[in-house]
């Protein structure tokens, strides 16, 4: 019972993102809900995600799930879009139930971003 | 803590002076009987105890009889307020209290209100300070009871409680002050001030935590049913083992206080000015409250910002949003609602408060601390969705 | 204290362990701040509460979660008994205590009588021992409540406190137990025993003043309305800023007790043989409580002799009449009289309390000053009027 | 705001009271009221107290008190019992006014002796 609200994860990931920011010539999501904002862009090569970045606007916890998300994608084919790591990030991070609500926000952003890569192909 | 935190929250609670340490310490190892015991062991307790009271007196200006030890201003208000409304309900059912009150003066009568008493809350105007006219206003033929705060422990206003309490007495209305913000702060003379009841703590002033006391005017319509019974102590104001260290210290913290006002007030303006110097001129900031308030808070909003990355990217300075005793809580600060602040805002609020053993040098690295951290969160947000 | 001053007081007070000094020095230097605070330095200061829960919850095998603090136990007695009465006023308006409780309890349950709750108070045996039979006897189907004390702060006397909680579940009835003289003095087990709260405080047991807790079990249907309101500390039952540096030393203070009650026992139980072989010869002296009894209490009263005279010809050694809380009234104790003692027997009683650090030769010396006062006394009195 | 219930006069004339006992020869007078017992005797030559003694069951206050009254009354003449000193006793002792009743008590005595001494002569 340490009180932090924080993971050492989140910290890590707030202070320190490497995503942050936008990726040219891709395809990039936003949505703006639950008093969160997140944009998500990212480009791909052959059906693999190169290079994704993001922008957001909310607690701690959001940023560091995006950012992680980021690290997390890149590598991966287009498909994986489809399926969102809930489980992952919420154990990973240790996100507390009351922010669930954000990382679905999180989640809809990459289904939008995915559907945009679905329609671009 | 650490070395490298920087604790700029002094409002929430302030570290003890290593003087009222030495005073408890040295209290507790001599005089560790119970000050209601006849035996000399008792009585020597006894004596201190009288002694602070005499020490807190000294710093109000006051007969020391008329101080209640409780354990902290959550209970002198507790007291205070439905003590008074409880004892005097027969005089009428309307109370009157602001808005912007702390929980410990809001909770009681939000309870009171389900026992059928009436309660009138006053909304002060957008920087914070009650106008006594629109209090005026609020006073009823029935009203017997009103408690206005000092200081305002989310934003530091002020409010002018000597032209309140003045309408208060012509009105036959008991008067409660929550002055856990400013006793051993702003001078404060309670043989000329027209207030009947006041609340302190010691914990806000560098005095002990798990002690304050309530002021009771020494006037026959004045008395207050009691929060809780047994033993004959403090005529039966307030029973219970007297914990003759803490009462010790808050003693002594209080004598310190007395001599230190004016100076901690200088200091604390030289490091308001310096804080709000450095960060006026971001865009989108806003002070909360009135500039001439306290000068050991500042609360300002800014726009654009997220309050809880705000809060994290600014450590490892400690600082509060909202106000501390609500702090677990996501809601937005209510005293921020109330002085009309949205709730983007409200949500962005942070209080820093400095303290008498604040430094300059902390000030600046909160200054440059907070400037960094509102750029890199808005280099980080995306733009308005279309 | 002077150094010829003997203490035998401990019922009343205890001087406060070095090692629980220490541990609060060190809090109150290191975390000051709010622990309600969500910046490092409160989370620091919550840590340190979480881990004194866990060592009180250790001496009392429970989970450190069932803990509320408080004052001390007059706050914890109250809101436990006014607490739940008004809580379950609905589940019927009888409850049940015994004629020899502390004020704590017996002030609480008459004010309650005030307010229409129905209170049957019941009597001891003339050992101070209250009999299960006559508790049962008492319990009507709209009993919702009851408070029996574990060990008597007067006599020493240690009621059956299993039995008695098991007839209380029996019957669903709430069992609050006021363990003031108890607590770090006697093992308790409460994973076991049949009790719904329990009240503590820090003075009694080498802990801090100004201190407390109540027990609540853990079950839906045991709950408090709080004595006083504000922010939203303790789960709304007990607001107001938790005094970290006392809370970590009453944590220190129930660890090591923990490890000390067998040895302190034994040590109490020489001490008090020395004490009542000394002085058990004298004619007209008369035990007051049971003979296994808690032993750091041994309460006489003797014929022919004035209380207050007694008294002061016993300094320099530190002793109570009748109760410490109540030592000020000239009042013969209500609990002596609870036990069939003439108002002349209960004025000349005498408590000796020992502790910790009693020595044997502390009580070798309160022997001899005990012979030679009621010899003088005696020898000055004249003879009964013809 | 000492706390001590006892001046210094009260505790010096309680711990080491020199006139505890009986005369022989002289009158005596006995009162058992409000809790406390006092006797007192005393013989006198010429009309004048040679020697007073008490003996008290009571609080510290009414045996101070005693002692303190026998003192006073030897040297002075029989009828100087006809005038209690109730106000020096009230003042050099610091006799708190609740004990007033104890204090009456051996007033009484004292008047009591005196009608002894004016039936004895
Ligand atoms: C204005 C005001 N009133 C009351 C309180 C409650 O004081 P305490 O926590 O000592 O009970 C506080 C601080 O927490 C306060 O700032
Ligand atoms: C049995 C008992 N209950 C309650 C209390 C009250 O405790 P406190 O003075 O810490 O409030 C005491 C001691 O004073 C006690 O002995």
């Amino acid at each position: 019972m340490s009180g932090d609200p924080y993971s050492p994860a989140v910290r890590a990931l707030f202070a320190e993102p490497g995503h942050v920011g936008d990726v040219d010539g891709g395809e990039w999501a936003m949505l703006d809900e639950q008093g969160v904002r997140v944009r998500l862009s990212a480009v791909a090569k052959a059906g693999t995600i190169e290079a994704m970045r993001f922008r957001a606007w909310g607690c701690p916890h959001l940023i560091a799930a995006a950012e992680w998300l980021c690290g997390y994608y890149e590598g991966r084919p287009l498909a994986a879009l489809e399926e969102f790591p809930r489980a992952p990030i919420m154990e990973n991070l240790a996100i507390p139930t009351e922010k669930t609500g954000r990382i679905l926000v999180l989640e809809d952003t990459v289904r939008s971003l995915g559907q945009k890569f679905g329609e671009g192909s | 803590m650490t070395t490298e935190m920087v604790y700029l929250d002094y409002a929430a609670s302030t570290p003890v002076d290593p003087r009222v340490l030495d005073r408890i310490r040295e209290v507790a190892e001599s005089a560790y009987a119970n000050p209601s015991s006849t035996h000399a062991a008792g009585r020597q307790t006894h004596t201190i105890i009288a002694g602070a009271a005499k020490q807190l007196g000294g710093l109000l200006n006051v007969d020391p009889q008329t101080l209640i030890w409780t354990s902290g201003a959550t209970e002198s208000d507790n007291l205070a307020i439905s003590g008074t409304a409880r004892y005097r309900a027969h005089r009428g059912r309307h109370l009157v209290s602001m808005r912007t009150e702390h929980k410990a003066v809001t909770d009681v009568f939000d309870m009171l209100r389900g026992q059928d008493f009436d309660v009138t809350y006053v909304d002060p105007g957008p920087d914070g300070v009650l106008d006594p006219a629109d209090f005026e206003a609020a006073l009823r033929d029935d009203t017997q009871f009103a408690s206005i705060m000092y200081v305002n422990n989310e934003t530091g206003v002020i409010q002018d409680i000597e032209t309140l309490g003045a309408i208060c007495r012509e009105r036959n209305v008991l008067f409660h002050v929550d002055a856990a913000q400013a006793v051993g702060k702003l001078p404060i003379d309670l043989s000329k001030l027209p207030v009947d009841l006041m609340s302190l703590t010691g914990h806000k002033f560098y005095g002990p935590k798990g002690v304050g006391a309530l002021y009771i005017v020494d006037r026959s319509d004045c008395h207050v049913e009691p929060l809780f019974y047994g033993g004959g102590q403090q005529r039966r104001i307030r029973p219970g083992t007297l914990p003759t260290d803490l009462i010790a210290g808050l003693g002594e913290a209080a004598e310190i206080a007395s001599g230190l006002i004016e100076a901690d007030l200088a200091h604390l303006r030289e490091l308001r000015d310096i804080l709000w110097t450095g960060i006026q001129d971001i865009d989108g900031i806003r002070l909360n409250g009135s500039a001439d308030g306290f000068p050991g808070i500042l609360n300002v909003s800014i726009a654009d910002i997220e309050g809880e990355s705000l809060l994290l990217d600014l450590e490892p300075i400690c600082v509060a949003t909202g106000s501390a005793c609500n702090s677990k809580s996501q809601e937005p600060s209510y005293v921020l609602r109330a002085l009309g602040r949205t709730d983007l805002e409200a949500q962005s609020a942070i209080r820093f408060s400095m303290g008498r053993p604040t430094t300059r040098a902390e000030v600046e690295f909160a200054v440059s601390k907070y400037r960094d951290a509102v750029a890199r969160l808005r280099g980080m947000a995306p733009g308005q969705a279309a």
